[in-house]
């Protein structure tokens, strides 16, 4: 079925979310997903109460920052199954269940988090987020050559008029939901010609979806071109 | 089938630069696209996964620079917190983890098959013996540092580790090889074609 | 009056963000009438047609399918319903523009698929480009492919969504040719365009939608003797300068 | 006469299957001059425009921008020359409306770039959907988008790819009325299109292409009169039937 919310997707809006900085917002992401490796269940807790109260700041209904995590999901119920039962001899492993729990608890969280973060921000934000931390790193760098290697130092601060990283690193991101839109369209395609579920669809989509990323890239490196970027 | 004469030999630097951002940033999506879907398993803290499949294929495709470049840059989001690494994990400390090793491992398997396959822009089209050896020895070496990391942090035997680390995942990478050979010469195409302009 | 195929109760779509792209829409689609759904840009008319192939769920009302809901029988409905969608690129699936074409009817499980695609392929003009890659044709040839691929389905309705878009004028004929032998085969069409002047001649009946609602139905000639201009359509029989711009007829 | 500001020198393209989509071609732009390349589907025109953007290189020939080879000042070049894609679809950078339209002047640095994309976007009648994601909207709003991303840019030179595909009669009104100010404000514009009616009455010069080759240059009504079917064009001053066709006004 058409999805009408794309996983990784920008959502407009004007919340407080919103309009928080870029790099604050990507800073929340990481320390969510380290706090909830390090400090288990309270820290998952604190980390879902954080999300859900996020998404409601941003206009977003909760449930659907779990759009396109079916596959996630199913994966995170095999965990738990998997841990719950005993085989030798067969019972039930309570101690493993928990442990089943939190460690889908983490992956939820942590997806649901990356969810909330790209449907508030956007990838020109999270760019020129991205270019003033490469641009601090860069000046580190050059700081610490320049005793040892001045025409490396300068070199390294040359650097910082294209943060090349920040760029590809949000083209990346920006190609995320484009991934799932096109694999939107192509099942509809197959679909709207008679093709059926299956092993069949994987087979077909699969090598037409990887195709029609790249013929994606080669167009947004036009677009990029002829619209003044990427001089 | 499209019939090949040579390609034009001269190719504006400019593009190949742009290209060479696009690409990279295209395949660490790929792979990182891959995180959807991951398949557990009962005895191994290692699952089944996508991702080797795009990793692979970054490097069969991109040639050994841009194929690592494109996993670096998949492994630098994921540790920056993306959660991009199997079951949509992120964060460095998945590097700590089990299976951390074999995400060094994707970047070996793809410099591994690129150098095999060569640059597409260079080399438009390459046998598919060719390929298919690339995708053997680009999946294999995933396993080097996969089992090693594995043996250590799980502190279990050579047997143990390739027990849960090797032996589960053989059919499976076996089926994507065969579906990267199948799909690599005529991406490579479009990438040679793309940059020729 | 010939047996109604489709049917659209009370079709409503909303989206997250609020927008009410479809406001309560009936219509019911006869067997073999050709049927051209106008309306200016946004008004939904994709939309509707995504919602009566079942690529889109409506947010309220029901879409009948030989007086049953759709939903019961969706391969019959697959078999029965091509679709041409707006944006060709979209449309396309194979590694070639012959394969591609055959794509549809291979699926369907017809006799002679390779055939069937050649004969399209030859009736919209790309007989010369079958070993090309779809995604190497020009604009106008993808169009032409993506009509070709539907056509080659032998669906008893076909929805076309702009298949003028981007063609040449031979290419327009021979989408009106197709049209003309769907209609003499009995078939029922369904065009959704801007460019009226070039189809309505074949069409039995005008549909104006406009920002989700219908504000017209019936013979073309009366439906554009109530055209307003909020409904973003110029009137196929007064001159482009009646209508409002200096083009090529008024100089 | 005015300055020439493009030349395309003896541009041929030929792709590694063989296939020859320009010979040969030699084009001078003049300073200020309303081109339209018209052609059949297939003909070479984005293709030739690609190559005079440097977006794609030709396999001989050379293309002088301001007289000198356009590779020593890409920069100065694209602050020069804005392109609308065929393909609405792959010209989106941005995710809103809003930020794709104010992309392009973004990226030249030039000032009040909000107020141009926001001005454009009013040009094209998107003032509503300014927050939509651009993948949201309907075939012609893209268009509508890909146009206005364009016109912010404020370009001395604009090439409009099939400007009017997909687009309502408000729409088409609108391209026309930015071309016409484009022209009043003494730009460059460069149209290629098969729906000549439409704008035609804006043309200083018509070219036509046909398989690679230019097959006639110069002022539209005697370019038309010297038109052969081949060419796949309608002479938009003869009626739809004589064209060849029962459309609506043979009715
Ligand atoms: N996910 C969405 N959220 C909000 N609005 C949407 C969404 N998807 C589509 N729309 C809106 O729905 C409306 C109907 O679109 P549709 O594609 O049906 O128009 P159309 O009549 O086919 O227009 P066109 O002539 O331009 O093709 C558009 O205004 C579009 O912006
Ligand atoms: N990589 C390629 N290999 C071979 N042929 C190609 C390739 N890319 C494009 N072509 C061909 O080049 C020709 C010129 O295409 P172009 O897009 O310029 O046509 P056009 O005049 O813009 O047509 P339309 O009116 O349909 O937009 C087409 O016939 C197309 O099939
Ligand atoms: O993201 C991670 O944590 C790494 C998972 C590694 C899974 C390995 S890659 C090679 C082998 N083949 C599979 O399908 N899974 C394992
Ligand atoms: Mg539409
Ligand atoms: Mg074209």
């Amino acid at each position: 079925m058409a999805r009408s919310v794309i996983p990784y997707s920008y959502r407009p809006g004007n919340s407080l979310l919103h309009r928080l900085p870029a790099g604050l917002k990507f800073l929340g992401l990481l320390g969510i997903s380290l706090a909830t490796f390090f400090f288990g269940p309270w820290a998952l807790a604190g980390a879902a109460a954080l999300i859900l109260a996020g998404s409601l700041i941003a206009g977003i209904k909760p449930w659907e920052l779990f759009c396109g995590s079916r596959m996630l999901l199913i994966s995170a119920g095999l965990v738990v199954l998997i841990r719950s039962v005993q085989f030798t001899p067969l019972g039930f492993d309570t101690e493993g269940c928990v442990a089943g729990l939190v460690f889908a608890g983490v992956l939820m969280v942590s997806f649901c988090a990356a969810s909330l973060l790209f449907s508030v921000t956007t990838m020109a934000e999270l760019r020129d987020s991205a270019a003033k931390a490469e641009g601090l790193l860069l000046i580190a760098a050059a700081a610490l050559l320049k005793p040892l290697k001045p025409s490396w130092s300068r070199a390294v601060s040359e650097r910082r008029k294209k943060p090349v990283i920040a760029l590809v690193l949000t083209l990346m991101l920006g190609f995320l939901p484009r991934f799932f839109e096109i694999w939107n369209t192509s099942e509809e395609a197959y679909r709207a010609r008679g093709g059926r579920k299956g092993i069949k669809q994987i087979l077909v989509l699969v090598p037409l979806v990887s195709e029609r990323m790249l013929e994606t890239a080669g167009e947004t490196a036009a677009a990029f071109e002829a619209r003044g970027s990427l001089l | 089938m499209e019939n090949t004469t040579a390609a034009p030999a001269a190719v504006n630097p400019k593009r190949k630069a742009v290209f060479g951002l696009v690409h990279t940033a295209l395949f660490a999506a790929l792979i990182a696209g891959g995180t959807f879907i991951a398949i557990p398993l009962p005895f191994s803290p290692v699952p089944i996964v996508l991702q080797n499949f795009f990793a692979l294929l970054s490097g069969l495709v991109l040639g050994p620079f841009l194929g690592a470049a494109a996993v670096a840059l998949y492994l630098l989001a994921g540790a920056l917190g993306a959660p991009i690494f199997a079951g949509a994990a992120g964060g460095f400390v998945q590097f700590l983890q089990p299976s951390g090793g074999f995400l060094w491992g994707y970047l070996l398997g793809a410099i591994a098959a690129g150098l095999i396959t060569g640059c597409p822009v260079a080399r438009r089209n390459v046998s598919r013996i060719r390929i298919a050896a690339a995708a053997v020895a680009g999946l294999l070496l995933v396993y080097i540092p996969g089992i090693i990391q594995l043996k250590f942090v799980l502190d279990i035997g050579w047997a143990g580790a390739a027990t849960a680390g090797f032996l589960p995942f053989i059919i499976g990478d076996a089926v994507k090889g065969a579906a990267a050979v199948l799909i690599t010469p005529r991406l490579r195409r479009i990438v040679s074609d793309q940059v020729h302009g | 009056m010939a047996e109604t195929v489709f049917s659209l109760r009370n079709i409503t779509k909303i989206f997250p963000n609020g927008n009410r792209a479809l406001n309560g829409v009936n219509l019911d689609i006869a067997a073999g009438e050709c049927l051209i759904i106008a309306g200016s840009n946004g008004s939904g008319k994709t939309l509707l047609m995504r919602i009566l192939a079942g690529l889109s769920d409506p947010t309220e009302g029901e879409i009948l399918f030989k007086n049953r809901p759709a939903g019961q029988h969706t391969r019959e409905l697959r078999s029965f319903l091509g679709f041409v969608f707006q944006d060709a690129d979209a449309q396309m699936l194979g590694e070639t523009v012959a394969e591609d074409a055959a794509f549809g009817p291979k699926n369907l499980g017809l006799s002679a698929a390779g055939q069937r695609a050649e004969d399209s392929l030859k009736a919209m003009g790309l007989e010369d480009k079958k070993a090309y890659s779809p995604r190497r044709l020009s604009g106008g040839e993808k169009r032409r492919l993506a009509v070709a691929g539907v056509l080659a389905m032998g669906c008893e309705t076909v929805i076309m969504d702009e298949p003028f878009a981007n063609l040449d004028w031979p290419g327009v004929v021979q989408v009106l040719e197709a049209i003309r032998s769907l209609k003499e085969a009995g078939k029922t069409v369904i065009i959704l365009t801007h460019e009226l002047e070039k189809v309505l001649a074949m069409a039995d009946r005008l549909v104006i939608l406009d920002k989700g609602h219908i504000r017209g139905s019936g013979r073309p000639e009366e439906v554009l003797d109530r055209l307003k201009p909020e409904y973003g359509i110029r009137d196929p029989r007064k001159s482009y300068a009646a209508a409002g711009d200096c083009t090529w007829l008024d100089r």
